[in-house]
């Protein structure tokens, strides 16, 4: 064997010239392979298996005829985008490969976008320039961003889109939640736009907090925010006995008396709880203020703070106050300021106030503070940054408190620290840090937020926009956010506006919430007989909603002053309110547009105007619209609603304006005559 | 072992050490065949970092009528006459040098070589046709269309038979 | 190592008589008269052939290691950004690691520095013609010297922290001492080959051994902030 | 068939046009082998003799040889790859990443002279070594040993401005590292930093400076050099054989006496 | 070396990747008991956008021979690529049940989710389950139906929004009546929605939402349509099974 070996040895090796043929054809061997690097590359074998899938399909002869083989590139030298994705994704501009599922072969789905003129990598990250799967995919460390996943593209709406963007959810919602769960109280965001992301919630101040609820209460708060009520966004801050105890001795020593008085007691909290409950009702508290029934589902409006234990929270004194005036307490309060009488107070505190939990305090015992826990207290206080939410008396808000956030899409992953088991990319860092924020080192400080798997990927889909291409896209190439005003009312009836928190649910002249109508135009609309009754007495429109306008229990010069004000002021410029009479129509017209009402244009499958036989049950009630609207404000939202209340469902009917002034006349003859009658009587 | 045998052995080793030779030198000449094979394939670039030989030209209010317009960048004459828009390459065919648009006189001229070119052409000739000079062929016209915002798009890539005018 | 030309070479004017070998013997160079000429092969075809063999071979090689291994690419450089650990080429990890030690001025060009003139002079200075071991002569002097120079620099090395470097130098030190206590009479052949080793073997085998096990420390041992990483710990 | 290729490529051979370029004709006389030598511009840096025991394995273990092969492939695989290359600060390593995705087998020879040149710096520290535990670099070779420590720094500045090429962060970080070596020569070092990057800081300048040193100063430095240590082996009589030295016989003869 | 690179590189990649799932499935779970039957309870039929959490989780269950919830019996969830399932497997409760949250995967169309069990033979016994995953267009033809249509073509009511359904004398097609709006072309529904019903001869309470919705808009909608259509469409969109 081994001579044989040898001899074959010899027979190769054996002189000079034998190796020398032998490793020339070795060596020829090894060239002639190291093209293959080049033919077997992963591109060519997606397109062989492309045009492999397309032969079966029915359309094969124009794919085929619009398959272009070789490396595909979209170069976009204003960005510095090269990508080769195309290479690959063979098929993205054939919308007949929608139904595909096999991938790297389905059609991009549509967007508003030409693929050519933006690329891919803008969307979903990604290297561009990568013909591999591995490098242009993953995250390598020639490449960091790796390809975003599905549940995050919206971010990369968001670097050119400065303002929500119709179908991106996720995004819209992720940067409502930034503003509106006080992330941006801590964390700095500073838009592309120059502008910085501005808080919409609003943590009370807690420089009289004395004299609305106990220390005990306090503690337990601290302790646990969302055992008090399961919505609260306020975050829990895991604290320990000890620092919870010192905190709210803290707080408590801190607090200053609201305007020198202590309160007292005005009425004695009644205890009906089916007069509370109605004025509850009544004075539609819902909107804003939610409960949770006894199924344990949490009903109400989200504005104000969820009040299913709120018996065990506010000192009764304090509440009755509130509910007088809660603009004494607190100014900015987006809470309206009712004008209950004593009676009213009464009954509704002591309606509030049996709403307790007696479990919440069961276990909450607390000697008087010492002052070494009071100074302990206050240290913690500025340690954690709770002054960045909330006012407290003595403490500055502090400045840049947590890191800023303004580049966080683009963080490098070289500087991020994971946690063990954690996909290495900068969404799940993102995602799991707001998820578990503590886990990440001991003695971090950012507390833990009560939030939904979906609300976290909203807000790491709205952090993900915040990168570097967001920053450096010149102006030309984004989208600026529309901007948000001021506008706040003037004068006594602006004060009076202030007061009842108006624009809580109104929004006038770009500015205030979306829960009620836009008042911008309302002086065009209304006439103000209707108007001033409606302030006095708001009755329902729109028998389909649940929040409803609450009675302010106004009085009459309160009534007229705010009625002329709207009158004046609210003017569209396109309506002139006095240009079509308020009665008179000819019966023929009025005919015509009864016809039209009924017939063309359907409306009363969302409207009523007769009670008795229309039933449509999404617009307003349009049985008195005669003795409500201006004819001119009817006939103008006739012609094109959008143009007076942007975003109004109605319809654009494109009418004439022959068919706009018989429905109108139409209209205008539906006084509500009966009821009038019997408010007469 | 007889003499002959051992020439045999001789014989049966000059060949075989010939054939190892051959196998030698023939694989070294197949390798650097295969090797300017492959050094073709290298030198032959598989993306253009050029810009997109598709113009948009912007809408067509920009040329007013009986308008030359050069668009340099690109190489393209954009040319609004009364039977309509049309696009001329700007490439001079002699030797490829930049053509320019010579209002005074109404033609387009090389500044190389001296050739012209008719803008407006008297009857008989076409525009792009050439007045004098070296230039073996006309200037060639560019394919021209208005995509659906109403731009002007040009092709520089395509040629067209000339007499194919753009209305808007 | 100017002589006095004291011979004279004829000039034969006949172009056809074969060329012969003359040889020139000077007072004080002996000539490398041999006792039998050495078998000679024409450089063509023999070494051309085996040399093209070689580096066939080497490229064959080389050929394979690129289809399957590809050349690093990290990220676009960024001034920002210092990744951790910033580790020059691997032939310079060796200075590097002797820069975690000492001053710049030190390992960057005092060492580097004397280790290429040392280089460069090794020829001049007659080192290891008198190929003879080390401490078959003169013994008890030199090897007084060598405890001294074995022992500075252990307590150099060790005063600066420099374990890696000492672990070799401490290794090559116990090598020399065996081959002090051998001769060439040894009867481990181990032994008698240490015994005949010169000073200029141990010297650059030392310096050999730093150069590996410096290089090698540097390129697979150091972590984020030089520190010392297992290989296999990762990043 | 394989008999007329032969005797037409004698035939060729035998051509005036063959002969005016290829003096040495053809045959296998020892004459004709010598002169085959002789007369090539490259080759006649060798002697067209060699003693027979050096072409063993062991006397040299073809390191010299080898590394010229790297050297050679080196030489082969860079000047294409400057042709998809643009030494400028973004470019240099887009132009890099289009070697590695795009560039038909662009990722070869990428490789191949990236791992070339480590196997070259291998090989000279190889070949550095094996000359002087062979005891080579003796009188009257130690001209060729100095010129051997020239090319042995030639060939690590060669990688080392190479390195930075590709402008990513290992090649970055890692001149940065490496020039900063440089500026701790006392008095000058600074200078010679300020000079090497042709700045303060690796940026623009430093790229197209280390570019010319790579692609040109450099490898014109190696063959010039390359050139004088061939031709100086076949001046110093040869490659160094163990047993002619006398030193060498005489240590042995020596140990033999002992014995 | 006909074996192209790339599958080479693929190979090594989805092995390593299974290598790395690998000891999350198989949880130290053993079934302690068997069932006959599975059915799905509730989580069928959602509709979510990419890459998103279903809103309400998917229960199946796992019943005996005699329809009796069986407790104790392994169920295995698995689906296409991309849908994550957490978990991925439990065992039954007390009522029988299994409840998982998922998240479906990152591209547009229906996946068909697969729960299985074992029988006493152990012979797998599988139950599918299709959800709906939105792409943008389609994300947007349900923000628009949120806003315009399902007040009418709804006919379940919900807290917040109460359905006009009832109060029209012409009953709307809800959108997930595949049966009847399969049979309409992309350019008839685009029809009815820019022009109104009356334009193919439908009921006049459908208004024209042409001036009011943009092409893109009422497209998004027609959609969003298909995507929710039940039965599907055929060949509107990709359907991903578990592989």
């Amino acid at each position: 064997m081994k001579g044989k070996l040898k001899a074959f040895w010899s027979l190769l090796f054996g002189d000079s010239v034998r190796a020398f043929g032998v490793v020339s054809l070795v060596f020829l061997a090894s060239l002639a392979i190291a093209p293959s690097k080049n033919y077997f590359s992963e591109w060519r074998h997606y397109q062989r298996g492309y045009l492999k899938m397309v032969r079966n399909r029915a359309d094969a002869v124009t794919l085929q005829r619009h398959f272009q083989g070789g490396i595909q590139q979209i170069w976009l030298p204003e960005i510095g985008v090269v990508d080769r994705c195309e290479s690959c994704h063979v098929g993205l501009k054939e919308s007949s490969l929608a139904n595909v599922s096999l991938q790297p072969y389905r059609n991009h789905p549509v967007i508003p976008h030409k693929l050519g003129e933006f690329g891919c990598t803008i969307c979903h990250r990604g290297q561009g320039a990568a013909t591999t799967v591995s490098e242009a995919h993953n995250s390598t460390l020639a490449w960091e961003q790796p390809v975003l996943p599905a549940k995050y593209v919206e971010s990369s709406c968001g670097t050119c889109h400065r303002g929500p963007v119709p179908g991106t959810p996720r995004l819209n919602e992720g940067r409502r939640l930034l503003a509106s769960y006080g992330c941006v109280n801590c964390h700095t965001i500073k838009l592309a736009d120059g502008a910085t992301m501005k808080p919409t919630d609003n943590p009370p101040s807690l420089s009289h907090i004395a004299d609305k609820t106990s220390r005990e209460w306090i503690y337990a708060w601290l302790k646990d925010p969302q055992a008090y009520a399961t919505t609260a966004t306020m975050p829990n801050f895991k604290l320990s006995d000890d620092d919870a105890r010192d905190i709210s001795a803290f707080l408590m020593a801190n607090s200053t008396p609201i305007s020198g008085d202590t309160l007292a007691i005005s009425a004695k909290p009644s205890s009906d709880p089916t007069a509370g409950a109605s004025l509850y009702g009544e004075s539609f508290c819902a909107s804003c203020h939610a409960v949770q029934n006894a199924a344990g589902n949490v009903v109400g409006g989200d504005v104000g703070p969820e009040l299913t234990r709120v018996g065990s929270k506010v000192k009764p004194e304090w509440l009755q106050a509130w509910l007088r005036n809660p603009r004494i307490y607190n100014d900015g309060t987006p809470m309206p300021h009712y004008r209950f009488n004593d009676g009213q107070i009464a009954t509704l505190s002591g309606f509030l106030l049996a709403k307790t939990d007696s479990d919440l305090l069961a276990n909450v015992h607390l000697d008087p503070s010492t002052p070494q826990q009071v100074a302990h207290g206050k240290r913690l206080v500025s340690d954690y940054g709770c002054a960045s939410c909330h006012e407290i008396a003595g403490i500055k808000k502090p400045d840049n408190f947590a890191p800023e956030l303004s580049r966080i899409g683009s963080k490098p992953i070289t500087q991020i620290l994971f946690l063990a088991g954690m996909p290495h990319t900068l969404p799940d860092y993102i995602a799991g840090k707001i998820k578990q924020p503590r886990a990440f080192t001991t003695g971090l400080k950012m507390p833990q937020f009560t939030l939904t798997q979906t609300q976290i990927d909203d807000i790491t889909t709205a952090l993900l926009s915040l990168n570097d291409r967001a920053n450096s896209l010149p102006p030309s190439m984004t989208v600026a956010a529309p901007s948000e005003s001021n506008y706040q009312p003037a004068g006594q009836a602006g004060k009076l506006i202030h007061d009842m928190a108006c624009m809580t649910c109104h929004r006038i002249n770009g500015h205030g919430g979306d829960m009620a109508p836009d008042l911008s135009w309302e002086g065009s609309s209304v006439q103000r007989q209707w108007l001033t009754a409606f302030l006095k007495n708001p009755n329902t429109l729109r028998p389909a909603l649940i929040r409803r306008m609450p009675k302010f229990n106004l009085t009459d010069s309160e009534v007229n002053q705010l009625s002329d004000y709207i009158l004046a002021v609210y003017q569209s410029p396109t309506v002139d309110r006095d240009s079509m009479p308020l009665s008179g129509y000819p019966a023929g017209q009025v005919e015509l547009g009864k016809q039209l009402f009924y017939g063309k244009y359907s409306c009363q499958a969302c409207h009523i105007v007769d009670s008795n036989t229309d039933k449509g049950y999404i617009g307003p009630t349009l049985t008195q619209v005669g003795s409500r609207l201006t004819a001119a404000w009817i006939f103008q939202w006739l012609k094109d609603p959008q143009a007076l209340r942007a975003g109004t469902i109605e319809p654009n009917r494109a009418m004439s304006d022959e068919d706009a002034r018989a429905i109108t006349a139409f209209l205008m003859s539906q006084k509500g005559g009966k009821q009038q009658e019997a408010a007469k009587k | 072992m007889s003499d002959e045998k051992k020439i045999d052995i001789e014989k049966d080793d000059f060949s075989r050490r010939q054939f190892f030779l051959k196998l030698g030198l023939g694989s070294l000449s197949i390798a650097a065949a295969g090797t300017a094979a492959f050094a073709y394939q290298y030198l032959e670039p598989n993306v253009l970092f050029e810009p997109s030989p598709i113009v948009n030209v912007g809408n067509p209010d920009r040329y007013p009528l009986d308008s030359v317009t050069l668009d340099a960048n690109m190489g393209i004459f954009i040319i609004h006459s009364a039977e309509g828009f049309f696009s001329l390459s700007a490439v001079c065919t002699h030797l490829g040098c930049l053509t320019a648009w010579k209002p005074e006189l109404g033609i387009i001229a090389c500044p190389c070589h001296g050739s012209k070119f008719y803008v407006s052409p008297p009857a008989g000739k076409r525009p792009g046709d050439k007045i004098e000079g070296p230039a073996p062929r006309p200037l060639p016209w560019k394919r021209m269309w208005v995509n659906d915002d109403g731009d002007l798009l040009v092709d520089r890539s395509i040629d067209i038979p000339p007499m194919q005018f753009v209305r808007v | 190592m100017a002589d006095p030309k004291d011979f004279a070479a004829g000039i034969d004017s006949n172009a056809k008589k074969a060329p012969r070998r003359i040889v020139f013997v000077t007072r004080r160079t002996s000539a490398q008269v041999k006792a039998e000429t050495e078998d000679q092969v024409q450089t063509f075809p023999e070494v051309l052939f085996r040399a093209a063999v070689a580096v066939e071979a080497l490229a064959a090689i080389l050929v394979w290691i690129a289809l399957i291994f590809n050349a690093p690419l990290e990220g676009l450089a960024d001034p920002s950004h210092t990744p951790n650990p910033a580790k020059a080429p691997w032939y310079f990890l060796g200075l590097q690691e002797m820069l975690h030690y000492f001053p710049p001025v030190v390992a960057g060009v005092m060492v580097p520095g004397l280790v290429v003139m040392a280089l460069i002079v090794i020829p001049y200075f007659n080192i290891n013609i008198e190929a003879e071991g080390f401490f078959l002569k003169d013994r008890q002097r030199r090897l007084r010297i060598f405890y001294i120079v074995a022992a500075a620099l252990s307590i150099f090395l060790a005063w600066f922290h420099v374990i890696v470097a000492l672990v070799p130098t401490l290794i090559m030190a116990g090598l020399m001492l065996i081959a002090s206590r051998s001769s060439p009479k040894s009867p481990s052949a181990f032994r008698r080959y240490l015994a005949a080793r010169p000073l200029s073997y141990w010297v650059m085998t030392w310096f050999l051994f730093e150069l590996v096990v410096l290089t090698a420390v540097g390129t697979l041992f150091r972590g984020p902030g030089w520190s010392w990483v297992w290989p296999w710990q990762g990043s | 068939m394989a008999k007329t290729v032969d005797q037409y490529f004698d035939d060729l051979r035998e051509t005036r046009v063959w002969r005016s370029i290829f003096r040495s004709g053809s045959g296998s006389s020892t004459l004709h082998r010598s002169l085959a030598i002789q007369q090539n511009v490259f080759l006649h840096l060798f002697s067209t003799k060699v003693r027979t025991r050096m072409l063993s394995f062991s006397a040299t273990w073809y390191l010299g040889t080898l590394t010229l092969g790297t050297f050679l492939i080196l030489v082969a695989t860079g000047i294409p790859l400057m042709l998809y290359y643009h030494p400028s600060v973004p470019q240099a390593y887009a132009d890099t990443k289009d070697l590695q995705f795009v560039v038909s087998s662009g990722i070869f020879l990428r490789n191949l002279h990236r791992w070339s040149a480590h196997a070259m710096v291998f090989l000279v520290f190889a070949h550095m070594f094996k000359v002087f535990y062979r005891g080579a670099y003796r009188p009257p070779r130690e001209f060729n040993w100095v010129i051997g420590i020239v090319l042995l720094l030639i060939t690590l500045l060669l990688s080392y401005t190479g390195y930075l090429l590709p402008w990513d962060q290992l090649a970055y970080w890692a001149i940065t590292v490496g020039s900063n070596i440089a500026s701790a020569v006392p008095f000058m070092g600074s200078k010679i930093h300020f000079l090497l990057l042709g700045g303060n800081a690796v940026n623009a300048n430093a790229l197209l400076r280390f570019y010319v040193l790579h692609c040109m100063i450099l490898p014109l430095t190696a063959i010039f050099f390359v050139a004088i240590h061939f031709w100086r082996i076949r001046k110093d009589g040869g490659l160094y054989s163990h047993s002619s030295e006398p030193a060498t016989r005489r240590t042995e003869s020596a140990a033999k006496e002992v014995r | 070396m006909k074996l192209p690179s790339g599958i080479l590189v693929l190979t090594v990649l989805s092995f390593a990747t299974s290598c790395a799932r690998k000891p999350a499935s198989i949880s130290a779970l053993q079934p302690t008991a068997y069932g006959n039957a599975i059915v799905e309870s509730s989580g069928d039929k959602q509709v979510a956008q990419i890459g998103a959490t279903l809103h309400d989780p998917v229960v199946v269950q796992v019943n005996d021979d005699k329809g009796n919830a069986v407790t104790g019996a392994l169920v295995e969830f698995s689906a296409a690529s991309g849908v994550v399932f957490d978990p991925v497997s439990a065992l039954t409760d007390s009522s029988g049940q299994v409840t998982t949250n998922v998240s479906l995967g990152g591209m547009s169309g229906r996946y068909e989710l697969t729960a299985s069990t074992f029988d006493k033979s152990h012979k797998p016994i599988e139950v599918k389950i299709n959800e709906t995953a939105l792409g943008y267009q389609q994300t947007l033809g349900r923000q628009l139906n949120e806003k315009y249509c399902e007040r009418c073509h709804n006919p379940e009511s919900t807290v917040e929004r109460v359905s006009n359904y009832d109060n029209l004398a012409v009953k709307p097609h809800p959108f997930n009546e595949g049966g009847t709006l399969n049979k309409f072309t992309d350019a008839d529904l685009t029809a009815i929605i820019s022009y109104g019903g009356p334009a193919l001869n439908k009921s006049a309470l459908m208004p024209a939402w042409g001036n009011t919705l943009s092409k893109a808009e009422i497209q998004g909608l027609i959609a969003y349509i298909r995507a929710v259509s039940d039965p599907p469409l055929h060949g509107s969109e990709a359907t991903f099974k578990s592989n």
